[in-house]
């Protein structure tokens, strides 16, 4: 086991070592770092201006090694990535680090929530729908599901802010605030519309699993030995299903430290969506950079504990 | 004293392209206390099914729209979703197949037996466990205290098929259907599921419905055997004179293409054809596109039932011709 | 530059598709399999079908362009500008602000318009005809949802039939890639890609297919791998057939419904993707998810102003619906496994 | 799941609804206590100002920060020297952290001399910076050296300060910065010393001098009665020397752009730039302090201008400020779900955002379901000024292309309809701008009509073809002429409100791309003249025609020395009509000058005028002492509310409507049941 995890982590730091090499090809070596300063300072910038800014920015010194080994950007953004030294931000100088560790704390406080709710409204949803196979309770949950998916999540937004913010006045339009007494007021909406936007796509997908594991032979076994439709669902299939519903979730656990980036840059929730969305619209790549990155990184450790959920969740799965 | 199950006029379809398609049609015949039924046919010829309508396993989108299945004088078809419930199980068990497939492989197999007992009977955890290990040193699986907490994954299939036996027998039931049990095992560990069904039958007095293609296993397990082609009974006869002088050109093919049968040296000969879909059977006797004597009335009328000899009964033209005085009655 | 104006490629580009699409549907014809195959998708989806045919006829029609044939101090067109058949439709329909459907004065203060009663759809706030916009929307739609599939699926065959069906060292190096490539974050990537390509149509397109070819290839991996096992292409290599042959015979063929199922399926998510980057200010211009950006604070208006919005809305939605309910029916006619289940 | 509890028949059922009935209970709880209300309740009879900001300023250095934004809490947090009336107009100078007005001497040389006396016993807010000058210690005693060191840092290259132009009036502040910069260059040592010691090092500058600790003497060059108006914003704040040195962004210290140390009626108690921020008032404030000295803006004043009476602007003539307990300001980036907010009581104030102008105003007033929510409306026209700009350092439009380019300017300001655009986009709320000059400052004429600003298509069509353009066609390329427009405004609204510009052109058949940054990034490619055709905008700093005029000034050009003539529009006669009116006092001749300065700007289109906004503000009945500046001034400490009135209208205006919960509910239970039904008849 310790030996699996070790190479599947061993694995996973090639996987990140090769994405920081993407990262660089695209951010240093397609973009180069004039390139980056004249995005940041306009396209006629004297060169004495871009000289300064990129030495403001660490750019100043050549590309690949072979140029230069003891001083290079490829190693320098090697090790300032891997030692989580993220630097300044190329929009307005401001430490990367400390924008991010400000972000984590309201993006989770969103996200998690919505992963926990989408889960509890999704999986009964279809499990009812699953469980209704065949009539037109199916057929319509699946037309929904469609149909649902069919709608951009930009629709969704707005149509909550306005109907259920603006003319029903449940819940504030948008807005945030950390004081656990206000949170839920803040959340309701992003996360009513973070689930709904997500309900027909994951209903699709776990009424697919479920009706799969349904046609299984030990379904029919379980029915031939008397057990009712409700324990069967809930004992045996939902069991089963929990694998593949597991992988997806555990898959999903990284990236909630990522934020949403429609939800928090509409509900006006500070987190690193929004930080990424004002990075996106200041041409900010340093910070992108950095949000690319960490995210590899948290996929990487989700496959890792992915692969390891399913020892937990699989008695058939062992590590060799 | 009348037959633990009686089924009569069975029929059972499934939604086609051009109408339901029956898959069992018609079936009638009956299966006495602690009698051992062979049910044998190609695959295809709706034995399965059969099976399946007795304990209303159809699965979806077919069902079965006529006929009777009594159990001890009791229309099965028309009990509740709940009565029928505790009859599956109970009364009737069933053993399948795919012993690998068969069991929740996220369970541990004792639970799953625990779980067989607890729905029929109100016993704790306990008790159950106790005669789930009971079980299971009766059906011969070694070491039952440990095998109680193994996953399926980490048993034999002859181990797991044991499993399955255990549970279906947990709640000493009247009857048991099994359903090709021995066909996914190796040849060695087939002759002592076979050899554990029969001690078992012999003690406990089971009735079995055996469903089988291999009329080796008839030969060693059955009282009757019941022969079906195409979703419908051909003929149905006990076991020794049905394997001696079979009277239904199918059940004489079947016969035939048995290896056991066979000279050294000689090709098996074989039923030319092949057992056609449901959606393309023929009016009269479905046997007749493949059959060698078939004449006139075969391919448009289904022939009626002969009783050539006490307990025998064939449905096919042929055998009517050379019997006319029962074929008139 | 002294090659073709770009609307000369684009025309000449758009000839090739219709030829190219001609030529599959003269292939699939000729094809048992794939003749059933449409007509029982025919048979499920009529409505489905005919809508996107429809998108795709506008689309068709805002592909072809050329210069002149317009008379002289028309509003809104610069001078010597490439047109197309859905531009002349709607030649000098510009107004000067909001309109009602079909209304004969302005939305807001109730001035005359100049051509009342004419715009089906209303116009916007800078009086452009909504059902204008809306047909226009459909070309970038198709485009990019096309393009980008053009893109995705070959370099997806690539590198996935090659690691299946070559292994060694090749399979290790494309799944790496692969590994890397979905451990970024795709909407990041997506957008650092524009961000480095710069904002347009083809670098989007770009930019999609480079996030969206992995799972594909996955797909076609594995299943060459299964294929590469099969009797028949077991028994051809030991007869001496060469590899590519092998590959363009009987592994090709055998992946072609999957590619058909991935294309219609990819279709509607890309789609869905433009109108996310269209409201991070790196759409492609003219897109439906410029227009719903554009439009969404006309719904706080006071009379609300519910047409632009409803146009692209409803033309973004009824494109997707109908590609997400003919892919639905392509994956159970094509995929033999969901054939199974039903049974 | 539990685990191995496949086979539990009895209590499981039990546990089941426990766990459901658990579940609901939850969520009706949840739901009950539903409130769009987004503020924690405040403390009883605690009274706060609630507001909104779209995006954090930059740079709260009083020495860099010159946008609304920055103001409004750079206004509140930091003193200066002299203030304007809260409510005499036209406005009015007074002192502030001075004891009375200065004192103006006119040397012998050309020279003037204002004498500054600090009021004794001033201090600073609470600070930890304060410990560099002792353990323990919060604050100290305000100097007249703060507001020299303050000075010293405008001129200081390395601040960056954008009105070292103004300030270098002062005698020795360009040397100062000439020699700072010298010794910085070649000392390295000496760069690397904390910043007030390398000032003092230098020797300060010539014309901020420190007579005594509570005198500062501000010596100019030549006469520039503006420089008072400098004096009365926050440029020449005081700031005391250890804010600069402990604020350096290091060991986890925020940097001085974020961390205000100021001597005004409040404190930045909570700065969140991605949520809010939070003033309260700052106890060392001398109204706070000393009460007793009834100082000029420290109470409320008791007179104004005819007409304050009536509107009640006088009722707290004489109390002491301020009035409120904290001004709570939350970060809202989209302006729809603000204006929403408002209307729903949750801010105090607001502008009217274009898309709900129809439902608030009527006519000229506010409509009555406006009026029944008892919103009262502030409407002047502000002295502010937006045009379109052209490079004049461009190849295209500039003035390289002499009198080509100059027809071309001529023609694409012709076929700009302000008039239009104003309906569109800003419901006419605004004057179409003839000059750069707004009403209410000297030098604007109500009938001037600038030639070039009436909308003409065919006399720009007919400059087009003298300009070499027939019909927009290039020569060069046969193609539309292909111009660029930058804007910094990157949301789709804005994108819109270009478009309006470029189908303009478009008529005349020039094609122009649009070019979107963000504002930051836009100022840099002002910076780096990387620019075609821009937008831009100005407000007035101080009620003179100069502080518009020198917007084209070529010495201000931001080529030549990135100053906000951004066009780099530079014309002999225009600058020596311009330094000439500079200084004139106000009468016929300096009207002359800049009636003839109007008509260069007029021939020479260095930029097409747009418009000068009105505003039109509206306030909850519940906020009192309200009146527009004009200029961008905060006048927190001259605000009241009334809590009690404001949370029975909040109350009031917020009952969530729930029957669609109960339509919905209904609605699920409609689809389940006849499925449940069917079901359950199969079973039996």
């Amino acid at each position: 086991m310790a030996a699996y995890v070790i190479r599947r982590l061993a694995y996973g730091v090639g996987v990140v070592f090769g994405v920081l090499f993407l990262l660089f090809v695209l951010f240093f070596a397609v973009t180069e770092p004039d390139d980056i300063a004249r995005k940041a300072l306009g396209d006629k910038a004297p060169p004495e201006v871009l000289e300064i800014w990129k030495q403001n920015h660490g750019y100043d010194r050549p590309l690949w090694p072979w140029q230069d080994w003891g001083d290079n950007l490829l190693f320098d953004h090697y090790r300032k990535m891997l030692s989580f030294d993220f630097g300044l931000s190329d929009a307005d100088d401001s430490p990367i680090l400390d924008r991010i560790r400000a972000g984590m704390g309201p993006s989770l406080s969103l996200t998690v929530p919505l992963l926990v709710l989408s889960l509890v409204v999704a999986i009964p949803l279809s499990l009812v729908v699953a469980f209704f196979r065949e009539t037109y309770i199916d057929r319509m949950g699946v037309f929904l599901c469609v149909l649902a998916m069919s709608v951009s999540t930009l629709l969704y937004i707005i149509g909550a802010q306005f109907l259920i913010g603006k003319l029903l006045r449940w819940y504030p339009i948008s807005g945030f605030d950390s004081s656990l007494a206000m949170l839920p007021r803040f959340l309701a909406l992003p996360l009513i519309v973070g689930v709904v936007s997500g309900l027909g796509s994951d209903v699709r997908f776990y009424r697919t699993v479920f009706l799969e594991e349904s046609s299984r032979d030990f379904v029919r076994t379980a029915r031939a030995k008397g057990a009712g439709e409700s324990r069967i669902m809930l004992g045996h299939v939902l069991r089963n299903a929990m694998i593949p519903i597991l992988t997806r979730v555990v898959l999903a656990i990284p990236f909630l430290f990522m934020g949403s980036i429609l939800i928090e840059s509409f509900f006006g929730i500070p987190g690193l969506g929004s930080m990424t969305v004002d990075a996106i619209q200041a041409n900010d790549f340093s910070t992108l950079r950095t949000m690319v990155y960490i995210g590899s990184l948290l996929f990487v450790l989700g496959q890792v504990a992915t692969d390891l959920s399913y020892g937990l969740v699989d008695p058939r799965v062992r590590f060799e | 004293m009348s037959a633990l199950l009686e089924v009569r006029d069975l029929r059972t379809v499934f939604p086609g392209e051009g109408g339901p398609t029956p898959v069992v049609d018609g079936v009638s015949f009956d299966l006495d206390r602690g009698e051992v039924l062979a049910l044998v046919g190609e695959s295809g010829s709706g034995k399965s099914m059969t099976a399946f309508s007795i304990l209303r396993l159809v699965p979806k989108p077919g069902r079965v729209v006529a006929g009777s299945v009594r159990l001890g004088g009791e229309d099965l078809l028309g009990l509740s979703v709940t009565a029928m419930r505790r009859v599956r199980g109970r009364r009737i068990s069933m053993i399948f197949q795919e012993p690998m497939t068969c069991l929740n492989p996220v369970v541990r197999v004792g639970e799953q037996v625990v779980e067989a007992i607890r729905l029929h009977e109100d016993v704790s955890r306990a008790d159950a466990r106790d005669r789930t290990r009971a079980l299971f040193a009766e059906v011969g699986i070694p070491d039952p205290e440990a095998r109680l907490d193994a996953y399926p994954h980490q048993l034999s299939g002859g181990l797991k098929q044991r499993v399955m036996i255990a549970m279906a027998l947990s709640t000493r039931p009247e009857m048991l259907i099994a359903d090709e049990p021995t066909t996914a095992l190796d040849v060695t560990v087939q002759a002592q599921i076979l050899t554990l069904l029969r001690e078992l039958q012999q003690s406990r007095g089971t009735a079995i419905l055996l469903i089988t293609h291999d009329l080796g296993i008839v030969n060693e397990l059955a009282d009757r055997v019941a022969v079906m082609y195409a979703g419908r009974l051909v003929e149905i006869a006990p076991r020794v004179p049905l394997l001696t002088e079979p009277l239904h050109p199918y059940t004489q093919g079947l016969l035939r293409s048995m290896p056991a049968r066979g000279r050294p040296g000689e090709p098996l000969p074989e039923i030319p054809g092949v057992v056609p879909r449901a959606s393309e059977w023929p009016r009269g006797c479905r046997f007749s596109t493949r059959c060698p004597v078939r004449f006139e009335p075969c391919a448009e009328t289904y022939p009626a039932e002969s009783h050539p000899a006490a307990g025998r009964r064939v449905f096919c033209h042929d055998v009517e011709r050379r019997l006319p005085s029962e074929g008139a009655r | 530059m002294s090659g073709l104006d770009p609307y000369v490629w684009s025309n000449l580009v758009t000839v090739a598709l219709v030829v190219g699409g001609l030529a599959l549907a003269r292939f699939v014809r000729g094809q048992r399999l794939w003749r059933e195959a449409s007509v029982e998708l025919w048979r499920r989806r009529r409505v489905a079908i005919v809508v996107v045919g429809v998108y795709l006829v506008i689309a068709l029609l805002d592909s072809i362009a050329w210069k002149g044939g317009v008379p002289e101090g028309t509003v809104g067109v610069l001078p010597n500008a490439p047109l197309t058949v859905v531009d002349r439709l709607f030649l000098d329909t510009k107004e000067a602000s909001y309109s009602a459907p079909l209304a004969d004065v302005e939305f807001y203060g109730g001035r005359p318009l100049r051509r009342p009663g004419t715009h089906l759809l209303g116009t916007d706030i800078l009086g452009r005809d909504v059902l204008y916009m809306s047909l226009k929307g459909a070309r970038v739609a198709l485009l990019i949802g096309g393009l980008t599939s053009l893109i995705a699926i070959p370099i997806a065959l690539f590198f996935g039939v090659g690691a299946g069906y070559f292994g060694g060292r090749f399979d290790d190096f494309v799944f790496f890639l692969i590994s890397t490539l979905a451990s970024m974050p795709g909407i990041l990537l997506l957008i650092a890609l524009i961000m480095v390509m710069g904002r347009g149509t083809l670098s989007v397109c770009v930019a999609l297919a480079v996030t969206g070819w992995v799972g594909f290839c996955r797909l076609s991996r594995a299943e060459t791998l299964k294929l590469r096992e099969l009797d028949y292409v077991v028994a051809a290599r030991a007869l001496g057939v060469s590899e590519p042959r092998i590959i363009w015979r009987h592994v090709l063929p055998n992946l072609a419904h999957l590619i058909v199922i991935t294309f219609v399926l990819m279709f509607s998510g890309l789609v869905l993707s433009e109108a996310v980057l269209s409201w991070l200010g790196i759409g492609v211009d003219g897109s439906w998810g410029q227009m719903i950006d554009g439009a969404r604070d006309e719904l706080s208006r006071e009379p609300i102003v519910w047409w632009n919005i409803g146009a692209a809305g409803t033309a973004l939605f009824g494109l997707i619906l109908a590609v997400n309910a003919v892919g639905d029916a392509v994956r159970d006619v094509l995929d033999p496994r969901t054939l199974r289940a039903g049974e | 799941m539990e685990r191995g509890d496949v086979a539990g028949t009895k209590g499981r059922g039990r546990r089941r609804t426990r766990v459901l009935v658990a579940l609901v209970v939850l969520a009706t709880l949840y739901a009950a206590g539903c409130s769009n209300d987004p503020y924690p309740p405040e403390a009883p009879g605690e009274k706060v100002l609630y507001g909104a900001f779209e995006e954090a300023p930059r740079s709260l250095d009083p020495a860099t920060a010159y946008d609304t934004r920055a103001h409004a809490i750079t206004g509140a947090v930091y003193a200066t020297l002299l203030e304007y009336h809260f409510l005499k107009r036209p406005l009015e100078l007074m002192p502030s952290l001075a004891v009375a007005m200065p004192e103006e001497r006119a040397l012998a040389d050309g020279r003037v001399v204002y004498r500054f006396e600090l009021r004794r016993d001033l201090l600073f807010a609470d600070d930890a910076c304060f410990e560099l000058g002792g353990a323990g210690r919060r604050t100290r005693e305000i100097l007249a050296a703060d507001v020299a060191f303050q000075i010293a840092r405008l001129a200081d290259p390395k601040v960056g300060s954008p009105v070292v132009e103004p300030f270098s009036h002062i005698e020795g502040f360009s040397d100062f910065a000439a020699a700072l910069a010298a010794r910085r260059e070649s000392d390295a040592a000496f760069a690397a010393r904390p910043v007030h010691e390398q000032y003092a090092a230098v020797g300060g500058i010539r014309g901020a001098r420190t007579p005594s600790s509570h005198v500062l003497e501000i010596v100019l060059d030549k006469p520039y009665p503006q420089i008072l108006y400098w004096l009365a914003m926050e440029f020449s704040t005081p700031v005391p020397w250890e804010a600069i040195a402990f604020y350096d962004g290091a060991e986890g210290r925020p940097r001085f752009d974020d961390h205000p140390v100021g001597a005004g009626p409040f404190v930045l108690s909570v700065y969140d730039k991605q949520a809010r921020y939070t003033l309260v008032p700052n106890r060392n404030w001398h109204g706070l302090r000393h009460p007793e000295w009834q100082a000029p803006g420290t109470v409320y004043p008791s007179e104004g201008e005819p007409g304050d009476r009536e509107a009640g602007l006088l009722e707290d003539a004489g109390r002491p400020l301020p009035f409120l307990d904290r001004v709570e300001v939350r970060r809202d980036k989209e302006s729809i779900p603000r204006f929403n907010k408002f209307l729903q009581g949750y801010y105090d104030a607001s502008g009217i955002i274009k898309e709900s102008f129809d439902k608030v105003m009527q006519g000229d007033a506010l409509s009555p379901e406006m009026q029944a929510m008892g919103i009262e409306l502030g409407k002047a026209v502000s002295p502010d000024f937006f045009y379109l700009g052209f490079n004049m350092d461009d190849a295209v439009v500039g003035r390289a292309g002499g009198e080509r380019s100059r027809k071309l300017r001529q023609a694409m300001s012709l076929v700009l309809d302000t008039e239009e655009f104003l309906r569109v986009f800003l419901n006419g709320r605004g004057l179409p701008a003839q000059s750069p000059v707004p009403p209410g400052i000297y030098g604007y004429e109500e009938d001037y009509r600038n030639p070039y600003r009436q909308v003409d298509l065919e006399r720009a069509r007919a400059l087009m073809i003298e300009a070499g353009y027939p019909g927009g066609i290039d020569p060069r390329t046969g193609e539309a002429l292909k111009l660029t427009f930058d804007s910094y405004n990157t949301s789709a609204q804005g994108l819109t409100q270009t478009r309006f510009y470029t189908h303009a052109w478009q008529q005349l058949g020039i094609d122009v791309q649009i070019d979107a940054t963000n504002y930051n990034q836009f100022q840099e490619k002002l910076r780096n003249g990387a620019y075609q055709v821009f937008e831009s905008g100005w407000v007035a700093d101080y009620p003179d025609p100069e502080n518009f005029l020198f917007l084209v000034w070529g010495e201000m050009g931001q080529s030549k020395s990135g100053g906000p003539n951004y066009a780099n529009f530079a014309d002999p006669r225009f600058d020596r009509l311009f330094l000439s009116m500079k200084t004139r006092e106000n009468g016929p001749r300096r009207l002359a000058e800049i009636r003839e300065m109007k008509e260069i700007l007029a021939r020479e289109r260095p930029w097409i005028e747009l418009f000068h906004r009105e505003d039109y503000a509206l306030y909850h009945g519940w906020v009192k002492n309200v009146k527009p500046m004009g200029l961008s001034m905060p006048t927190y400490q001259y605000r009241d509310v009334d809590v009690e009135l404001r949370a029975r209208r909040r109350h009031e205006w917020n009952r969530p409507v729930t029957w669609p919960a109960w339509v919905l509910l209904g609605a699920g239970i409609a689809i389940l049941v006849p499925g449940i039904r069917t079901w359950r008849r199969e079973r039996q």
